[in-house]
């Protein structure tokens, strides 16, 4: 009997990757049909964002920026709509920029769903799309020095003198707050670097959970206030807002994907002790 | 003596009342000036033939053994440089860690597969391949379409090298430049094809998956010195003694930067470090 | 919008089909992606940087007079109207003839296609390299040597911060990031063999380092499970009937392909890409 | 040779020792160049280039598909594929009302039909299929080897399970048990003796016990063995430690390489 489970240990310890690729594939798609709904608790990072945004008096002008593309959505985009909810809730002023040209199309889905269809907000006085501008971080320096120079026009064509919300804003000095949802680069360090740090405005970001690594130092030293860490991040704030969406629904295909991973793991190690106790006895 | 000279020049230009220089990043010009001329201190000693020993990095070693065992195999050597432009720093490392493996693949007479994702570095990684070419005495073994263009996204990138890799099976897969997510599309593919791979790289979020899925891992900071350790040049060695000197200033400015916070805590001074270091 | 789902269903499991093996679908559709993925940005590029901001600075529509050289040779090129709309282009830029550099480089780097010219792209190179050099030494220096100094820089006599705690900031912690950080840097030295207690110090770098790498791996292994959830809603979306089910019947088609071209090669011996290295 | 390297060499140190020592002089064309220009020069260069890449590619893809080489008909599609873009970005914009430039970011156009139905299910299964690599990836690298990637194994999957809501169910005793088994099967290896194993376990597990019954098996007591607080702290301190050696690496790494670039020290870029 023993000799059997050791021989199925070892077979599992050696399977040609393709049947992990499938148990992956089943392990992400079942939970997707039968929810389990699993508990979802906010780590520090998330209840620092959520503490640093609800901290905002009412009316006070919030510099949301969508770095993010399509192959990235299902991350970033459970964020940006959390962060909306919550802004908008607050009644608080957004000005929504991209630094990526995909960014725009990103904003754009998520303000109509948001802040036209859940809110019915007047564009130009609750919320306005500035738009993608190319440049990467010379955009962001020039967002420091002079917005007007850089949009003359918002992403909808009217002349910004035009916008009643744009009146007395010139630089990111006037913003309250600025949350920079990003996937890469240009994205998050950027925001740091040329905005953040030299101009005092605080800011949080939500990032993809490959990025939380390079980011992880600055929110540590303070630099940014705390951090949306990818799905999960996403998750925790949907529920500290009170709001379940995307992100909580596919943290239980999270869960049971990460177990799969590591039962994988531990029998991989299983076998290549018996394999290495083996050798040392031939 | 230059530098002697030059600082006196700029002290006496600070007093001079320093019309047109921006004081509050006086930390930063400090900083760049202090480390570069340690820098050129370390090359021009090296280049007046101090020798310097430097530890062995097995990743640079396993670069000759990639490219013999290609030859070996009569299989190609896959080189990739980066998915960025010339516009970051690794791209250029990249480059030119190309212009020595090229020198390698001549004087094995290997095939040399270099599928790029920007233009620029496909004229840049070209000129400097048939440098190596003919330094080797071998101009007739290169063709231009060695260092061929794919595209400029970094998915279709990562689609096109998995497709020439499964299609050609290249023996060795050198990854050198600056990479994003794609990093373990191109490890996990060149891993199951078999090859031996070694990358190089300094963009902090995809060094664990080189870790992970390659042989050996050039990290960070030693990816820079992949040039100097391959070239053998005096003044690129001099230059890497110059970076360690650096990281140990770096090392006493942490210590430093540690004691003073605590004096400025307790009282004892009043001037904190903390706004001293934060630049606008 | 129904054409478009399909489409957009065959290339995602297209893609997804390189898993069993490099076939005949995701080689349609790797060669497709490449195709379209350079178009894409080439005519990006264009509309998004060549026009506005080249352009859009030489000929401002702000500083548009018929009566100047300037402006007669701009209305040369009206023919391509929508390039070179009537009256300049309008894109809150204004004049900088400085961009002739650039723009002279770009030409340079276009002739460079002649071997004969192939020098001319040097300049670019240079240019680009130069630019590079000092701005990421300045941003890079500024931000990862500098804040890291100041980030490390923690209060050791700091009445409100208790001795240990799991999360959150506390002493120990601090001097666990001190230490980590320290021996860490260490480890990169060059011009030292990692011998005798030197050696011990990287060791423990390296053991640092080491847990950084596991974590970020950790972390990433939750993004990428939820790239893969985000496909999968987008497949279930498009199975409905509305998109007459596309996702179920290019399923289905592939599969029995597939399953077919599996069973044909059953004869012959199939070079599996299971990992057989030789060494 | 002037044109062709000391011209080359010139522009590189000029260019770069105007990028970094711009930041310092208080005049308001050179802050600008520093700011904007110089990556809006670099963008505009890289805009022309392009088009030598397409055209690289072009004459590969064609040349395959006259020369017949194997698999010429894939070369088709990619011919194809590039011949539509183009046509969605420059000849047919499938909206009027959206004028020419703006029409490559705005809804309604063909470029926005082809970025929806075509190049965003492409890119987002490529990146989709690191889901499947890291699994592969972790399941081959992630073994036992020497104490180094052990501390990958341990690190890696304390903050997979820890971040992740089953992680928060699991009982920080179910994990002091555990502890205690691994505990015996390293003295078995170490001591190769029966009864030294048998007592390290039956130890183990009766101080556990006891322990636990006493303070009544709260699930995240005591918090050092209770997966998310142990991943928050992995996460916020050895990993923030490496992380912070790693930049310092490479910012030391990057400035000294750019120095080197300015200064000619470093210049086979542009060919000896």
């Amino acid at each position: 009997m023993m000799k059997y489970i050791i021989e199925l240990i070892l077979s599992i310890g050696k399977v040609d990757r393709r049947w992990i690729f499938l148990v992956i594939g089943l392990a992400v798609l079942l939970p997707l049909f039968f929810p389990l709904g699993l508990p979802i608790r906010a780590t520090t990072a998330t209840q620092r964002v959520y503490d640093a945004v609800e901290e905002l008096e009412p009316n006070s002008k919030v510099l949301v920026s969508f770095e993010y593309g399509p192959s990235t959505k299902p991350e970033i985009h459970p964020m940006a709509i959390a962060i909306l909810r919550h802004l908008f809730t607050n009644s608080q002023k957004v000005y929504v920029t991209c630094l990526w040209p995909d960014g725009q199309f990103m904003a754009e889905d998520a303000l109509t769903e948001i802040a036209e269809e859940e809110y019915g907000l007047t564009y130009g006085e609750d919320y306005v799309l500035l738009g993608f501008r190319p440049g990467n971080e010379a955009v962001v320096k020039g967002l420091v020095s002079n917005i007007r120079k850089l949009y003359t026009t918002d992403a909808r064509g009217t002349l910004v003198d035009q916008i009643p919300m744009m009146a007395n804003v010139n630089k990111v000095k006037d913003f309250d707050f600025i949350f920079s949802a990003s996937a890469g680069y240009p994205g998050t360090i950027e925001w740091v670097q040329y905005a953040a740090d030299p101009t005092g405005v605080p800011m949080s970001t939500g990032t993809t959970s490959i990025q939380v690594n390079d980011v992880m130092p600055y929110v540590q030293s303070g630099q940014v206030k705390g951090i949306l860490a990818g799905m999960p991040g996403a998750a925790e704030y949907e529920a500290l807002i009170g709001s379940p969406g995307i992100g909580t629904s596919g943290m239980d295909a999270q869960s049971i994907a990460h177990l799969v991973i590591v039962l994988f793991i531990v029998f991989g190690n299983i076998t290549y002790f018996i394999e290495t106790r083996r050798a040392k006895k031939y | 003596m230059v530098a002697g000279g030059l600082a006196l020049a700029f002290i006496v230009f600070w007093l001079a009342g320093h019309p047109g220089f921006r004081e509050e990043r006086i930390v930063m010009f400090l900083a760049i000036t202090i480390m570069a001329s340690t820098l050129i201190y370390f090359i021009r000693l090296a280049n007046r033939g101090e020798k310097f020993h430097l530890r062995s990095i097995p990743g640079l070693k396993a670069v000759e053994e990639a490219v013999g065992r290609s030859t070996e195999m009569g299989k190609p050597v896959l080189y990739v440089p980066g998915i960025m432009d010339m516009d970051q720093v690794e791209t250029v490392a990249g480059v030119i860690i190309l212009g020595h493996v090229a020198k390698m693949t001549a004087r094995y007479e290997t095939s040399l597969n270099v599928p790029v994702s920007r233009s620029i570095v496909m004229k840049a990684g070209r000129e400097i391949a048939r440098e190596s070419y003919t330094m080797e005495g071998r101009p007739d073994l290169f063709q231009d379409d060695m260092v061929h263009y794919l595209t400029d996204d970094q998915f279709a990138y990562a689609a096109g090298v998995n497709g020439i890799m499964v299609r050609e099976k290249p023996a060795a897969c050198l990854y050198m430049g600056k990479f994003y997510a794609e990093s373990l599309i191109l490890a996990e593919t060149g891993n199951s094809i078999g090859a031996i791979q070694i990358a190089g790289t300094a963009s902090q979020a995809q060094i664990p998956f080189f870790v992970t899925a390659c042989d050996y891992t050039l990290i960070g900071e030693e990816f820079f010195a992949a040039s100097a350790y391959l070239s053998q040049k005096p003044e690129l060695l001099g230059g890497l003694k110059g970076q360690d000197m650096l990281k140990a200033f770096v090392t006493a400015a942490i210590l430093l930067s540690l004691f003073l916070r605590v004096f400025s805590d307790l009282g004892w001074i009043g001037w904190n470090v903390i706004d001293f270091l934060t630049v606008q | 919008m129904v054409i478009g789902a399909w489409i957009s269903v065959f290339l995602t499991l297209a893609i997804l089909s390189y898993l069993y093996k490099d076939n005949p679908f995701y080689k349609v559709a790797e060669h497709v992606f490449v195709g379209i993925s350079t178009g894409y940005w080439t005519s990006m590029f264009f509309w998004t940087q060549i026009q506005p901001n080249l352009f859009g600075r030489l000929w401002p529509a702000t500083e548009y007079d018929a009566s100047s050289l300037w402006y007669k040779f701009y209305n040369l090129f009206g023919v391509f109207s929508s390039v070179f709309p009537e009256g300049g282009i309008a894109k809150g830029h204004d004049m900088h003839l400085i961009y002739l550099v650039p723009f002279a480089l770009g030409i340079m780097m276009l002739l460079s296609v002649s071997s004969k010219l192939s020098w001319m792209a040097r300049w670019g190179i240079a240019y680009t390299v130069g630019m590079a050099a000092g701005l990421r030494a300045y941003g890079f220096l500024n931000s990862n040597v500098l804040g890291q100094i100041k980030g490390s820089a923690f209060q050791i006599f700091n009445s409100d911060l208790p001795y240990f705690a799991l999360v959150g900031e506390s002493i120990t912690n601090n001097f666990v990031i001190l230490i980590g950080t320290i021996t860490g840097l260490m480890y990169f030295y060059f011009s030292r063999e990692h011998t005798g207690n030197f050696g011990r110090l990287t060791k423990v770098g390296i053991y640092f380092l080491m847990i950084s790498f596991g974590a970020s791996f950790g972390f990433a292994v939750m993004g990428r499970i939820s790239l893969l959830i985000g496909r999968f809603v987008d497949l279930m979306h498009y199975s409905s009937s509305a998109y007459n089910n596309a996702t179920l019947w290019i399923l289905l088609i592939m599969v029995l392909l597939l399953g077919y071209s599996a069973f044909m090669d059953k004869g012959r011996p199939v070079e599996s890409p299971v990992n057989d290295r030789t060494d | 040779m002037l044109w062709k390297r000391q011209i080359p060499i010139l522009i590189a140190t000029v260019v770069g020792l105007l990028t970094l020592f711009g930041w310092f002089i208080d005049n308001p064309g050179i802050e600008s160049f520093v700011n904007d220009d110089a990556t809006q020069w670099f963008d505009i260069l890289a805009s022309f280039a392009i088009f030598l890449g397409a055209l690289n590619l072009m004459k590969l893809q064609g040349r395959k598909v006259l020369k017949q080489h194997s698999g010429w008909q894939y070369s088709l599609f990619a011919i194809g594929g590039f011949i539509f873009a183009i046509v969605a970005g420059f000849i047919y914009k499938g909206n009027d009302a959206v004028a020419w430039g703006v029409h490559v970011t705005s809804k309604g156009t063909l470029f926005k039909w082809m970025f929806d139905f075509i190049f965003t299910p492409l890119s987002a299964t490529m990146f989709a299929l690191l889901a499947f690599f890291v699994a592969s990836a972790s399941y081959r690298a992630f073994r036992v080897r020497n104490l180094e990637a052990t501390l990958l194994l341990v690190s890696g999957m304390i903050i997979m399970v820890g971040r992740v809501p089953l992680g928060s169910s699991i009982s920080s005793w179910f994990i002091m048990y555990l502890l205690v088994l691994v505990g015996s099967v390293a003295a078995n290896i170490k001591f190769q003796d029966k009864i030294i194993t048998f007592g390290v376990l039956l130890g183990g597990v009766v101080i556990v016990t006891i322990w636990g019954s006493l303070a009544g098996w709260p699930v995240d007591q005591p918090s050092i063995f209770y997966l998310p607080m142990l991943q928050d702290w992995i996460y916020n301190n050895p990993n923030v430690a490496g992380a912070r050696a790693i930049m310092i690496g490479i910012g030391l790494g990057i400035f000294a390489t750019s120095i080197r670039y300015i200064l000619g020290v470093e210049k086979s870029y542009i060919g000896e």
